[in-house]
């Protein structure tokens, strides 16, 4: 049987004293997508950061592809094939668009073979290719942090809220190069969403993140999960 | 000057001291002076090793004792303190800027030793316990400021110095001769004596265009400085240097050519002393030998002069040793030096000009020439 | 008039070409490197060693820029690499080593003020005027090191990662950057400017221990109101290093060494960020 | 003859502790004056002449420890106080005749100009948005600009020479020695004393975090600025003495170098330790003095790179490290007692009693509150008003302004604009410390401590608005309101009173914060998220303290909240923020119901209207 993905086991993580993650045990299969589903300050992007290796965690183990990571360099990570969005500065404002996805690979080799991929799935990263990137508006900026971890062929992406302040059509259209991207390669993907509705369309599986603890997980084909996030999420 | 009372009822402390003579010279060995400062030391030890060869002074053996005192008033407290109070020195002989001498003289006074002071300088520095055995602005200025103007018939003049006691008070002297021959100054400036880009002073030269340019500036780096700076910025002008010394001029090299300098004391001198002054160095320093020059000759003078007056008096007591020393006389390089009463010593100078080489060539000399009343209190 | 420009324009390329090195090294660590002083020292003292050796003159540099990059190597390892997370200590220490810097050089030259040959003598006729070839050259240096920094850090895979890493390290870092590896490298070599820039400057000037440190203050003040961009620093040397040559000139030599610490210290008070994004 | 009773180790109280360190204190300035009264009698002159520099050094130290150890102003300048004194008195004595009448002027007016000199550094460096960095820059600027004045005065100051051969003082060496080494003992003894005051400990509070002192209320760049000038008056006294004894003055003595030496030695002895720097400043200067002659640069060699390694490997000094070791040695020899001050109730204050004077004002009223940063609008168009005895939570995704609106409101500089009024007052561009004192309690997101501090301490500044602060005792009771001391009772802080508040838990902080908050006796409380990172239990417990602040005191709390469940438990009215703007302003059962709210956090967007860009520039 092959490695999963990620595997993580009995994750406690946080800032300083303050425990913002306590016993997460979560995995992702090879090629699946799985989303992590919460309100603001529940611990999701705490669980990415951990992961990435910028949080040292204070117990449990994380693995990735079968290989134990916990104590590597967040640039050690990216190293085996590791794309990471965050959510806040995700992006080098003051850099060009061009060099922005530049840093999405680790040299300069092969730049202009995978530019024409993503500017397949994103057709206005060519035409704006020296444009500082810091002058796009937000969508564009979305679209380009996911062009730049898609240029790279990760095997594992972490992506925190991707969806954030998206019109609707965008949200449809990185819904679809997410689609078309997984399929038929290894790519698995850990999606930490607030959007209910744009992480069912994309992910397989789905957990819920509430004050640090997963309180629900299950496959999204069920029949019901929908009203059941919702209930977890509501006021 | 109450000091002063005080150290001649009480005698010296030094005079306690063990069966040798300590002399202490503090001197610049980093800083402004430090270009020239190894000359001295070089000169002094000369002094030194012959004395000791000799059977010393009084029958005692001398040391020599050096202290940087970083070219400045700070240094200086530190350096004279050390010598007088914690290496009881008999006496201090050396060469160093103004601001040491100005600042050790209180820790001269509190320490009561002799103190002979063998640099030229601007003149009038009094104390019962300061003798000086080398030029003063009066005897220095003269020749040059009278050469550039009957034989360059220079009419404006531009000076440049470090701003210090040495600096002002030599150009202040340079001012007042120039006025009260005729001639005019266009231009006075000053840097601090640390300071290493005369860029805006150049500028300023430039502009004014003066017939002749006399500088006044601290021991050696300045003078490097500002004669590297005035070459490579292509002015043109005759340029009289009060404050250069043989071995800088040769730090210098061939920037340093056509400076005109006036000095009491030059190596191509021709007189016997002179010549065993010179062997006597290389023999003892070999290639580590120093040039020496105005600011080092007076230093082996004035270790002699302070031997002659010991024995004279015939005891290290400060106090008989400052009776002694205006009525003593040693022949050396730049020929017979007394002191007077003033504390200060009639001198023969030289004008020169310095070559490609970096020698210096002998223009004109003036015999015995008066310091002038630097002390008139002193009696 | 035509002196007086070039004085200007000179005198901000001597001022960039020293200051360039702290600003890379703030700029990519964070940190103020106190050392710079020592290090420019230390560059002026390879231009002696070059000159007592007979070499020729125009090797002072490369040979500067040999010893500032293996001691910058060194002390980014043993010293600057603690204390990332606490830079006002880093500031601190590395003043401790400019100490031992000046101390060493001090037991191995001694304390004296010394000289060395400058490659080029003289004036050349310019602009009506003759001026100083040395500083003239000085200017063309820092042209080209400006322009050399600025293709690097523009044009090059090595300068991109740097830049990514001043911008925001954490994005850096999950984008596969060693940027750690960054810093070595980027001290090493902001090291190895400084020791050219000391190499170079002596011609003009003396050599003594302490010679590094008028230009440590410049060059810290230069930083301050400059942040992290080169425009910048070479805005500031210009505006800076001219209000000095004009002070200097027109009021007091003395007044004028106040120019650059006196009005920086005023930027930074009513513009906390400094001419950087102004 | 009955044995006493014996608690299970009770804490010490501060006044006990403190006479007990002063008694220890006390025998070390006894040690200290004997010393400096033998001192002459047993070394030789030279060692007596160089320690009389030494002992006015190691003075100047000890200001540098106060101000940089213990309030984090770290000033590379104190050299250039130190030289305006001592040419105060070069300048009098070279340029008047020496009289008793010159001697004082002349110390006054170095007294006075340094002051001066020192209170307009504070003004330009502890001014509201200047870097913390500033000061450590315009001090090194001073010393720069005073090294050149002098170049600059020509034959007045002696430039580069400096003066000397001035008439000074007929003192023999022995009563310079004593004059100094007194000196040093005194500033030693009453810098130690204010240091461990109450009023002390604010130094160590201002440096911990600035932030929340002027949220309770203390103007920092008062007291920083203050502190500044006490110092440079030490520096300059010591200066005049120095010129006074050498007889000489020269520009070094104001230079940078001299000044940045001074932060060295403290750094070696110990920051915050006093004695430390005291000690290794005239250790070093007097073991330089003696080495000058023979090993000048290998001694500072070994200054240099053992300050290195201090700096590296033990950032607290030479002092405390030697302590330690001896602490390990001998484990049982002395086992520091937990110390801390007794709680007891404050008299009541009641909001009520302002409300029965009738037409009592709104506690907060928020009027068209605008903030954007360049052309991104943060907050746009905000009012509402929160009235005595409601707890009004806010809430919305991320970004939606929340943690703006609570800094607008308590800081006048914040708002781009629109108006706000605390209890009728208007902030108009009040600082924060001024804003504190109309009535505001600001409880920061996370836990914004003083970690140096113990619990029992952290109170007391936190009080020191309401109760002024002892700068030379250490009071035994903090007086705190019922509210507060009902949250250090519920959360059992009261019995950490002695903790280090850097050993607490993340709760306890939090709970820590919460109760300094509710000391300074505030009207209007702003809570940012008081509950992040707790525990079910500890948010109970929390929640029900606010419901009762509210309900029993007649509290107005705007709370930050994203635990909508605990919203909903203890909200008497729920303000929704959405980018920048207030969606919904409703009670509990409006907002919970609404659809609205539901989509926002949901992330249905098209059903609030066209959402905004994240950043500046066009929608592509």
């Amino acid at each position: 049987m092959a490695d999963a993905a990620l595997q993580i086991e009995h994750l406690t993580s946080g800032y300083g004293e303050a425990m913002v993650l306590r016993d997460i045990t979560l995995s992702l299969q090879q090629g699946e997508v799985l989303a992590v589903l919460g309100k603001n300050g529940m611990g999701k992007s705490t669980l990415l950061k951990t992961i990435m290796g910028f949080l040292p965690p204070h117990g449990g183990t994380i693995r990735i592809h079968g290989t134990p990571t916990t104590g590597l360099s967040p640039h050690r990570l990216a190293a085996r094939s590791v794309a990471y969005s965050p959510q806040d500065q995700a992006i080098f404002q003051d850099l060009s668009v061009e060099e922005n996805l530049r840093l999405g690979l680790r040299s300069d080799r092969g730049f202009a073979p995978a530019l024409d991929r993503v500017a397949g799935f994103f057709p206005f990263l060519a035409k704006r290719r020296r444009q500082a990137a810091g002058t796009l508006s937000g969508g564009e900026q979305k679209m380009l942090i996911m062009a730049r971890a898609l240029l790279s062929r990760p095997r594992l992406m972490l992506v925190d809220e991707i969806s954030e302040g998206l019109q609707p059509s965008v949200i449809l259209r990185m819904a679809e190069v997410m689609r078309s991207e997984l399929s038929g390669s290894q790519l698995s993907i850990l999606l930490i969403e607030q959007n209910v509705q744009f992480a069912l369309s994309v992910a397989q599986r789905y957990a819920v993140l509430t004050r640090g603890e997963i309180v629900d997980t299950g496959l999204i084909a069920q029949p019901g999960v929908e009203a059941r996030i919702h209930d977890h999420l509501a006021v | 000057m109450v000091g002063a009372v005080l150290g001649l009822t009480l005698g010296s402390f030094a005079a306690l001291a063990q069966n040798v003579v300590k002399i202490g010279v503090p001197i610049g060995l980093s800083g402004a002076n430090s270009v020239v400062a190894p000359s001295v030391v070089q000169a002094g030890q000369l002094a030194v090793a012959e004395i000791n060869a000799h059977g010393g002074i009084l029958g005692k053996h001398v040391e020599l004792d050096v202290a940087d005192d970083g070219s400045g008033a700070d240094g200086a407290v530190k350096a004279f303190n050390s010598l007088i109070f914690q290496q009881n020195v008999n006496a201090l002989i050396t060469m160093e800027t103004s601001a040491a001498r100005n600042a050790g003289l209180p820790v001269v006074a509190r320490g009561k030793v002799p103190f002979i002071y063998t640099s030229s300088y601007e003149g009038r520095s009094c104390s019962p316990y300061l003798f000086v055995d080398a030029w003063v602005p009066e005897q220095q200025v003269p020749p040059v400021i009278d050469y550039f103007q009957k034989e360059k018939a220079a009419k404006t003049f531009f000076l440049v110095g470090s701003d210090y006691a040495f600096g002002r008070g030599m150009l202040g002297f340079t001012r007042k001769y120039i006025e009260a021959h005729g001639g005019k100054v266009i231009g006075e400036e000053y840097l601090p004596m640390d300071a290493s880009d005369w860029t805006p002073v150049l500028s300023k030269l430039r502009t004014a265009n003066p017939d002749a340019l006399v500088s006044s500036t601290a021991g050696g780096a300045p003078n490097v400085t500002l004669t590297k700076q005035l070459r490579a910025s292509g002015i043109q002008v005759p340029f009289g240097n009060l404050g250069v010394d043989e071995g800088t001029a040769k730090a210098i090299g061939a920037d340093a050519a056509g400076v005109y300098v006036s000095q009491s004391y030059l190596t191509s001198l021709d007189n016997p002393q002179n010549k065993a002054f010179i062997a006597g160095l290389q023999k003892m320093f070999g290639s580590e030998m120093k040039t020496p020059n105005d600011l080092s000759e007076p230093e082996y003078d004035g270790v002699y002069l302070y031997k002659a007056a010991v024995e004279k008096a015939g005891s290290l007591d400060t106090d008989k040793v400052l009776k002694a020393l205006p009525t003593v006389s040693f022949t050396g390089a730049r020929g017979p030096i007394q002191m007077n009463k003033q504390h200060h010593a009639p001198l023969t100078m030289y004008l020169g000009q310095v070559q490609q080489d970096g020698s210096v060539k002998v223009i004109q000399s003036f015999k015995n020439v008066d310091p002038g009343d630097q002390c008139p209190k002193l009696k | 008039m035509t002196d007086l420009l070039l004085d200007i324009l000179t005198t901000a390329g001597i001022l960039f070409v020293v200051a360039v090195g702290l600003l890379i090294v703030f700029g990519v660590l964070k940190i103020i490197n106190f050392a710079h002083g020592g290090f420019l020292t230390l560059g002026g003292y390879a231009a002696l060693i070059v000159t007592e050796l007979n070499w020729s003159p125009w090797l002072a540099a490369p040979v500067a820029l040999v010893i500032g990059l293996l001691l910058g190597a060194a002390v980014e390892r043993l010293i600057v690499r603690p204390l990332y997370s606490r830079p006002l200590d880093a500031i601190l220490a590395t003043w401790g080593l400019s100490i031992v810097v000046v101390q060493l050089i001090t037991i191995g030259f001694g304390r004296s003020t010394q000289f060395v040959l400058s490659p080029v003598q003289g004036a050349v006729p310019l602009l009506g005027t003759s001026y100083s070839l040395y500083r003239l050259i000085m200017l063309i240096v820092a042209l080209v090191l400006g322009g050399l920094i600025g293709v690097v850090m523009q044009g090059t895979r090595l300068g991109l990662a740097a830049r990514a890493v001043i911008m925001n390290e954490t994005l850096a870092q999950s984008l596969g950057i060693n940027s750690e590896l960054v810093r070595f490298a980027t001290f090493s070599v902001g090291a190895g400017i400084a020791t050219v820039a000391g190499a170079l400057i002596t011609p003009l000037l003396s050599i003594d221990p302490l010679m590094g440190l008028p230009w440590l203050l410049n060059a810290f003040m230069l930083v301050m109101v400059s942040g992290t961009s080169l425009i910048s620093l070479a805005a500031a040397s210009l505006v800076l290093g001219g209000a000095q040559v004009v002070v200097s000139t027109y009021s007091s030599p003395v007044l004028g060494a106040l120019t650059i610490v006196v009005l920086a210290a005023v930027l930074l008070r009513i513009r906390p960020a400094g001419f950087a994004r102004a | 003859m009955s044995a006493p009773m014996r608690d299970a180790a009770p804490a010490r109280l501060p006044s006990e502790r403190f006479r007990l360190e002063l008694g220890g204190i006390g025998a070390l300035t006894l040690l200290g004056l004997a010393l400096v009264a033998v001192g002459p009698l047993l070394l030789d002159r030279y060692s007596v002449n160089i320690l009389i520099r030494s002992f006015l050094y190691g003075s100047i130290a000890v200001t540098v420890d106060i101000l940089w150890g213990f309030t984090g102003v770290l000033s590379f300048g104190q050299s250039a106080f130190f030289a305006i004194g001592a040419y105060a008195c070069g300048l009098a004595f070279s340029h008047l005749d020496f009289t008793p009448l010159v001697a004082v002027a002349a110390l006054g007016g170095g007294v006075v100009v340094a002051g001066l000199v020192a209170a307009l550094i504070a003004w330009l460096a502890f001014g509201t948005g200047v870097s913390p960095l500033y000061i450590s820059v315009v001090t090194l600027v001073l010393s720069i600009v005073f090294v050149q004045v002098i170049y600059a005065g020509g034959d007045f100051t002696g430039s580069s020479s400096g003066l000397s051969g001035f008439d000074t003082f007929d003192l023999s060496n022995e009563a310079w020695f004593r004059i100094a080494g007194v000196a040093l003992v005194l500033v030693t003894l009453l810098g130690w004393i204010f240091v461990r005051s109450d009023a002390g400990r604010l130094l160590v509070s201002i440096r911990e975090n600035e932030q929340r002192c002027r949220y309770f209320g203390i103007s920092t760049s008062w007291v920083k600025g203050a502190l500044l000038v006490v110092s440079a008056v030490v520096a300059a006294l010591a200066g005049y003495a120095y010129a006074a004894y050498t007889d000489v003055v020269a520009p070094d003595l104001g230079d940078f170098q001299f000044g940045t030496m001074l932060v060295i030695w403290v750094a070696l002895g110990g920051r915050g330790t006093l004695i430390g720097p005291a000690i290794i400043a005239v250790l070093i200067d007097f073991v330089s003095a003696w080495l000058s002659g023979s090993l000048p640069f290998v001694w500072q060699l070994v200054v240099g790179a053992v300050f290195i390694v201090v700096i590296v490997i033990m950032p607290q000094g030479l002092g405390p490290a030697l302590a330690g070791l001896v602490r390990r040695l001998l484990p049982r020899v002395s086992r520091i007692q937990p110390t801390a001050a007794r709680l007891a109730e404050a008299p009541t204050y009641d909001i009520e009693t302002h409300m029965q004077m009738g037409h009592a004002p709104a506690a907060v009223e928020i009027t068209g509150v605008a903030r954007s940063y360049g052309s991104l609008h943060v907050l746009e168009d905000i009012s509402f008003t929160g009235r005595r005895g409601e707890l009004v939570s806010l809430v919305g995704p991320n970004g939606a302004g929340k943690t703006t609106l609570i800094r607008c409101i308590s800081d006048g500089q914040e708002r781009t604009r629109g108006r706000i009024a605390i209890q009728g007052r208007e902030v108009g561009r009040m600082p924060p410390e001024r804003c504190v004192r109309l009535g505001l309690g600001r409880k920061f997101q996370t836990p914004n401590v003083f970690d140096a501090l113990t619990v029992a301490e952290s109170l007391r500044v936190s009080r020191s608005r309401l109760e002024r602060l002892s700068p030379w005792r250490r009071a035994d009771e903090i007086h705190l309101p019922e509210a507060a001391m009902q949250v250090a009772r519920a959360t059992g802080l009261v019995a950490q009173l002695g903790t280090t508040v850097r050993h607490l838990s993340h709760g306890a902080k939090q709970a820590l914060e919460l109760a300094m908050v509710l000391a300074m006796e505030p009207s209007v409380l702003l809570l940012d998220e008081p509950t992040a990172g707790l525990t079910k239990p500890e948010r109970t417990l929390i929640g029900g303290i606010l419901v009762d602040l509210v309900a029993k005191h007649g509290l107005c709390i705007l709370l930050i909240e994203h635990d909508l469940e605990f919203v909903r438990e203890i909200s008497s009215r729920i303000i929704v923020l959405h980018q920048g703007r207030i969606v919904l302003d409703g009670s509990v059962e409006e907002v919970v119901t609404s659809e609205l709210v539901r989509t926002i956090y949901t992330g249905e967007p098209q059903a609030i209207g066209e959402p905004a860009a994240a950043g500046p520039g066009s929608d592509g």
